[in-house]
């Protein structure tokens, strides 16, 4: 039931974050505190280390309808692991390879490196992303997917009626 | 490397030596120089009074000019010897690098009369080209008459290593004073290397800009400097040419050569010194001509 | 808003205990908030390209660096807090803007960051175009001679130039300065003649659509 | 991929979740609709009890929590209020008294993450419900969990010997534990020793600091390394390994008693290398004590100017002075490795570099000073035995004390040192004092904050110095007037008339800011802890945990985290060792359950995952040919987990199923859109 009015409205991406613990999200904590404004486009997920995103984790959420994932970390060599966040650089160098087989365009995809003090970071970055994110419209991959669920059906069918007489 | 040059409307009329002396310098150091094509005004800071986006516009003319004339090379370096002429040309470049709507409007603009401008251009000043493409080696190598024992004041004046340019130290250059050292002179440590001449104050509220030439001046020959060596025609039209002006007004006997580093420079090459323009000094540097021929200098 | 008062009408023979009546006068300052324009910071922090001006911690670093500050009616300091404050009128009206020699000084040490040369510039700008400046000022003279010439011609004529504002300005400067001219003549540093460049038409375009450009911005 | 059905059960756990929004007063109220967020989660599948509160952080708060666990036998809870950071553990112990096992609680940021940085009430609300309905999709997934507890090693380890890890060390020890103390150069006493007065008191800085010297060397409890650098740190809270090089001084400390006779004897009759404790104004030699009350008192060779380091040609008159045979010439340096539950740093600063601001004219003329020097010379103990006197040997008439070179300066650095307004008073008052020349203060603005300094500000104001507001622009030896011929003419504005002043003075004196040392930043990953943008070590929290870092067991205190002042610094570093002591006292830490752990059925033995801990806490099982984490080891990075190619290892606290639920909820819930369920719930 989507509400008619709200679809007129400028396109707001939905984006998904992935923060590490020890440096993006106490920046993030410190642009909270020094009460920075960004775009309210990004919802952030705590974890550990940035070492901890499994590729699926992105994946699952492009599938799940989010138009772009931002990955903060800590700069490289300041990792509280040691070096998580080159672990996830490799990583990330090989997913942008397949988001482009996928036709996911490279920008709805970033890894930023932001340390505990850069609160402005957070604020310019996300800022950034959600205007480039804009710029490149919605990806709606559910719709694009339920799409295809039907195509598929259709195309049973098809199959199916023309098996049919062969079977009968 | 082929540069081009763009001489600006005071190399072709006050500062007329300095074309003459820098142009035979770069043949002498056998570089490959072409003046742009019917260059017009950069504008200088009266223009940018009045209004902005035409100054930018007419300045990024001369840019695009440049990248028509060369349109084959990648990189294309602009010698602009005036200061101004250089600090509004550079001022132009970073402009329309940080301002992409005045970009677009100055680009549009330049399109309509049949230009276009990518941003290739490098603004760059006969002393970092000098120094830095050509370095002071090559200087001293040909070098014939050195200027031994010529005391040289480098007066950089303001607009050449500020607010922009990031060839030489902005509170300390030394640009200048690396070629006095490679044609053999000497140079005079002052504090007033980067002061105010007074620019065009001095042709206009005289009362506040010619003390400001003068300061420069007695400083200078206080320091025991022969001559003052200059990389601006403003700033060595205001030190020269009003020296009866200011001895007149400020009761004093100021009497010193102002003349540009590349006059210099041609004498230490053995270019004769008309070719250098030095017959249109108002105040002809006689302690380097003394000097250079051995004899004893004299101070006034 | 300054209230000039005469001392004279205080003293029955116009001395007052050794005040010479004459010399001394006593000036009444105070300013009213209603008489400050609170968009001026914001109209000028635009024109200047720039909102560091905001963060100006007067310190004076400019004035003390300045060449010329101490022939200016305000301080570049005082004309930043006066900026800030929205006292447009004063500072349009002010010498400081005109006697700014555009050498950067200021910019280069300014501990903030602040472009004082660019902020003397919009206010160069803003005071034409409020036709606030000094008629026979020679500075905002010269720079809308340069400005009309450099339009008509292309290139800058340095002797044509100054004569015209010579004239404009104080006719007997430029006799004063007629041996000056004669000398430079005589190097070949000098010609009366207009230079301009060869294509004339396309600098008038170029200008030409700058102009329709910012006409259609303004609609 | 939704992993709950119709009525919210999942693998047959019923949750019986409770939800909290917190008002935060304004804080998060003001922005967002909490009653909407409320009535929101209140639809959603699982959700027993929605509440909203004005402090969910209060006691009453807490009780809310805890009687609705009890009577509504809640057995998951979401608070939606503050940072983790900051609030997590408050709510898990609360969860935890009402009986439930803590981990079953999770925690919602709407402050720093929504209200604090958005500006419209709208977006704001919709953030929060997103992140509030990701969280009870989440809880669905929750575990029982058991913290690990970790005993903590007494030992502490001291970085840092200026006062204020002279004040930490001696608070520790007293406190009876053991304390290591290392410092880089021979000597402890840092910056402090080198101070003439402090302020505003005028005490002899070298007079209260020198008894605290001496107590840490013969202190039972410290072990005291000079010229000793930490090299590598490894371990965490509890129980840190730390390896320490000693370098060679080149005399036995033991045996050396700091008689001198060796500096008499040494072949050099004349001191010609430029002393470092005195800024090089005088001269020391080739085997020197950095000063008198150096501590310990031992005598160190200079290799770099020894003559026997450099043709081994000496007559070593050093060696034959020494009766009690301390000096060995080829001494090695020495290791050590040392085990500690906890560390203070404290690294000190340094001051700027007044060359970096040439307007000034430090290093070109002789006459300009930094404030340090003039320490040194106001000094009786100093270069000149406390006589104030110009490079040609003249008691100065006038003096310039140029304020913040360095600081407030975007060129330099944008900070306020906070201590050079006071400092400066001080100097002024000492040349005064000294020379009675005519001294000027030039200021941009005049800090004064702390017990007893602007009394100290009125009585220089009263001594007859001058202060001048505003920031010089340049220092020259150009003289325009007479009076201005071999003199250094400072000129500057003088704001508050609004003039443009030249004063011409005889010295002139530098007051440089404080900034980070050099190796902040090698030290900084040598321990694992943040810097901020300028580069100072970052405390946890800028006033809640002023002294900690976001590695548990490290500490800081002094200028190593911010330029400040002596009495600050101490209170600094009373403040570090009482939270080491704190440590120490509960014997051991609880850390958090996040370790990793290997389903065996599901490891394929591919050890992939071995490589990638930096904690080596993976092997591999040759018998089983399965992969093995001893949970003793991991840190909880997780960088294991998801690299597992058949998804066999689980991180407790961030499950893959936790975090993919939390995923669905932010973008959708059960397959529905956000909007759309407002819609539907409307």
């Amino acid at each position: 039931m989507p509400n008619p009015e709200k679809k007129e409205k400028k396109f707001e991406p939905k984006i998904v974050a992935f923060f590490c613990n020890w440096c993006t999200y106490t920046a993030a904590d410190l642009a909270g505190v020094s009460r920075l404004k960004y775009a309210p486009n990004v919802r952030v997920i705590r974890i550990m280390c940035s070492g901890r995103v499994d590729p699926q984790f992105i994946l699952q959420a492009f599938a799940s309808g989010a138009d772009g994932v931002l990955i903060g970390g800590c700069h490289p060599g300041d990792c509280h692991y040691s070096e998580g966040n080159y672990k996830m650089l490799r990583r990330f160098r090989l997913l942008q390879r397949v988001l482009k087989v996928l036709g996911i365009a490279e920008e709805r995809c970033r890894l930023e490196w932001i340390s505990a003090s850069e609160g402005d970071k957070v604020k310019t970055v996300i800022n950034d992303m959600v205007e480039k994110v804009r710029n490149l419209g919605p990806l709606s991959i559910p719709a694009k997917m339920s799409d295809i669920d039907e195509e598929i059906k259709e195309l049973e069918k098809e199959i199916n009626r023309e098996e049919v007489p062969q079977h009968a | 490397m082929r540069y081009l040059y763009y001489p600006g409307c005071s190399l072709k009329s006050t500062g007329k030596s300095y074309e003459e002396s820098l142009l035979a310098v770069f043949k002498a150091l056998k570089m490959d120089v072409v003046e742009i094509n019917d260059w017009n005004c950069c504008g200088a800071t009266a223009y940018m009074a009045v209004d902005e986006t035409k100054a930018f516009a007419i300045a990024a003319r001369n840019l695009a000019l440049a990248e028509e004339q060369f349109n084959k090379e990648e990189e294309i370096h602009v010698i602009a010897p005036c200061s101004a002429c250089y600090m509004v040309l550079l001022k132009t470049k970073m402009f329309l690098e940080q301002n992409l709507a005045e970009k677009g409007r100055i680009k549009n603009a330049l399109k309509e009369s049949g230009l276009n401008y990518e941003g290739k251009v490098k603004i760059r000043h006969p002393l970092d080209v000098l120094v830095n493409d050509i370095g002071v080696k090559e200087i001293a190598k040909a070098v014939t008459h050195p200027l031994k024992g010529v005391k040289v004041a480098s007066y950089y004046g303001c607009q050449t290593v500020r607010p922009y340019s990031t060839f030489d130290d902005q509170r300390e250059p030394h640009t200048m004073d690396d070629i006095t050292a490679a044609i053999g002179a000497e140079s005079v440590d002052w504090p007033l290397k980067t002061r105010c001449c007074g620019a065009s104050l001095t042709g206009t509220i005289d009362r506040v800009g010619l003390p400001l030439s003068f300061m420069i001046l007695k400083e200078a020959s206080k320091r025991r400097a022969d001559v003052v060596s200059t990389s601006c025609p403003l700033c060595q039209f205001n030190l020269e040419c009003y020296q009866d002006n200011m001895n007149k007004q400020f009761r004093n006997d100021i009497h010193i050569g102002v003349v540009y580093f590349s006059q210099l420079m041609g004498l230490a090459l053995g270019i004769d010194p008309k070719t250098l323009g030095m017959n249109r000094l108002f105040v002809p540097p006689e302690n380097v001509y003394k000097i250079m021929k051995g004899g004893e200098k004299v101070y006034v | 808003m300054d209230t000039t008062i005469d001392v004279k009408s205080f003293a029955p023979n116009g001395k007052q205990n050794g005040y010479n009546g004459k010399a001394k006068m006593i000036n009444r300052k105070i300013k009213y908030e209603s008489e400050l324009s609170s968009d001026f910071k914001e109209t000028i922090a635009e024109l200047a390209h720039g909102e560091k001006l905001y963060g100006c911690i007067q310190c004076g670093t400019c004035s003390a660096t300045c060449p010329v500050s101490h022939y200016m009616d305000y301080t570049p300091r005082k004309i930043i807090q006066m900026v800030r404050e929205g006292f447009r009128d004063d500072v349009l009206k002010s010498s400081t803007v005109w006697l700014c020699a555009s050498c950067y000084s200021c910019t280069v040490e300014c501990p903030k960051g602040i472009k004082i040369t660019d902020v003397m510039y919009a206010l160069k700008r803003e005071a034409i175009s409020a036709g606030y400046f000094p008629k026979r000022f020679p500075t905002p003279v010269l720079a809308e001679n340069f400005f009309a010439q450099v339009l008509n011609n292309g290139r800058n004529s340095e002797g044509p130039l100054l004569m015209k504002m010579y004239m404009k300005t104080n006719p007997f400067n430029a006799l004063k300065n007629t041996m000056l001219a004669f000398r430079l003549w005589k190097t070949g540093r000098l010609t009366l003649k207009t230079e301009h460049t060869k294509d004339r038409k396309s600098l008038k375009k170029l200008l030409g659509s700058i102009d329709k450009q910012k006409e259609a911005l303004a609609k | 991929m939704s992993n709950t059905n119709g009525n919210g059960t999942i693998k047959g756990i019923t949750p019986r979740i409770g939800f909290y929004i917190c008002h935060c007063g304004h804080n998060i109220a003001a922005m967002v609709d909490v009653e909407k967020v409320q009535k929101f989660v209140a639809s959603l599948p699982g959700v027993v009890v929605s509440r909203d509160y004005k402090y969910m952080c209060s006691d009453p708060g807490q009780e809310l929590v805890q009687k609705d666990i009890k009577e509504l036998k809640l057995n998951r809870i979401v608070v939606a209020s503050c940072s983790p950071l900051l609030h997590e553990h408050t709510f898990r112990r609360a969860v935890e008294k009402a009986g439930l096992n803590p981990f079953f609680f999770h925690m919602v940021n709407i402050r720093e993450n929504v209200s604090w940085v958005t500006d419209n009430r709208e977006q704001a609300t919709a953030k929060a419900n997103a992140l509030a309905r990701a969280a009870i999709q989440r809880v669905f997934f929750h575990k029982s969990l058991e913290t690990k507890k970790v005993p903590i090693n007494p030992d502490v380890l001291i970085v840092g010997g200026g006062i204020a890890g002279i004040h930490a060390a001696l608070t520790i020890a007293n406190a009876g534990k053991h304390v290591y103390l290392v410092e880089r150069e021979p000597t402890i006493g840092g910056h402090m020793a080198m101070f003439d007065k402090t302020f505003p008191t005028l005490d002899c800085a070298a007079c209260i600091l020198t008894p605290k010297m001496s107590s840490v060397k013969n202190h039972p409890n410290i072990t005291l390394w000079t010229y000793s650098e930490v090299e590598k740190v490894e371990g965490f809270v509890g129980n840190y390994k730390v390896n320490i090089k000693r370098k060679p001084r080149y005399v036995i400390e033991e045996l050396c008693v700091g008689c001198m006779d060796c500096i008499d004897a040494c072949i050099y009759k004349e001191a010609k290398y430029p002393d470092e404790f005195n800024q090089g104004l005088s001269k020391r030699k080739p085997i020197y004590i950095p000063f008198p009350q150096a501590t310990p008192q031992v005598v160190l060779f200079d290799p770099e100017t020894c003559i026997d380091f450099k043709s081994h040609r000496c007559k070593k008159t050093c060696i034959e002075a020494c009766d009690r045979k301390a000096i060995d010439l080829k001494q090695v340096p020495e290791y050590k490795e040392i085990n500690v539950g906890t560390v203070i740093l404290a690294t000190g600063f340094k001051t700027y570099d007044a060359e970096k601001s040439p307007q000034y004219g430090y290093k070109k003329f002789p006459n300009v000073f930094t404030s340090l020097e003039i320490e040194r010379i106001v000094n009786a103990s100093g270069p000149t035995n406390g006589e104030v006197l110009t490079k040609e040997g003249n008691i100065p008439k006038s003096v310039g004390i140029i304020h913040c070179v360095g600081s407030r300066d975007e060129k330099a650095h944008k900070w306020c040192s906070r201590v050079c307004c006071m400092y400066s008073l001080k100097l002024a008052h000492l040349i005064k004092e000294h020379t009675g020349a005519e001294v000027y203060n030039f200021y941009i603005d005049m800090r004064t904050p702390g017990k007893g300094y602007e009394e100290f500000y009125d009585k220089l104001m009263n001594e007859g110095v001058h202060f001048v507001r505003g920031r010089v622009a340049e220092v020259t030896d150009w003289a325009l007037i007479p009076e201005e011929e071999h003199k250094l003419t400072i000129r500057v504005e003088d704001t508050l008339i609004g003039v443009v002043r030249r004063i011409p003075v005889d010295m002139v004196v530098l007051a440089v800011g404080m900034e980070p040392r050099e190796d902040a930043q090698d030290i900084r990953r040598m321990f694992n802890i943040s810097c901020s943008t300028e580069g100072f070590f970052l405390e946890r929290h800028p006033k809640l945990a002023p002294v900690s870092t976001f590695t548990d067991g490290i500490f800081i205190a002094g200028g190593c985290q911010g330029p400040r002042d002596i009495p600050d610094s101490v209170a600094q570093a009373g403040a570090a060792a009482a939270e080491a002591l704190s440590l120490i006292s509960a014997g051991s830490i609880e850390l958090e359950p996040n370790t990793a752990s290997i389903i065996e059925s599901f490891c394929s033995g591919c050890k992939s995952c071995i490589p990638l801990c930096p904690y080596s806490a993976i092997s591999f099982n040759e018998g089983t040919k399965k992969a093995v984490i001893n949970e003793a080891l991991c840190k909880g990075c997780g960088t294991c987990v998801a690299a597992c190619p058949s998804g066999s290892i689980i991180q407790n606290l961030f499950e893959d199923e936790q975090i993919f639920s939390e995923i669905d909820g932010l973008l959708k819930f059960a397959g529905i859109e956000l909007e759309e369920m407002e819609v539907v719930n409307a």
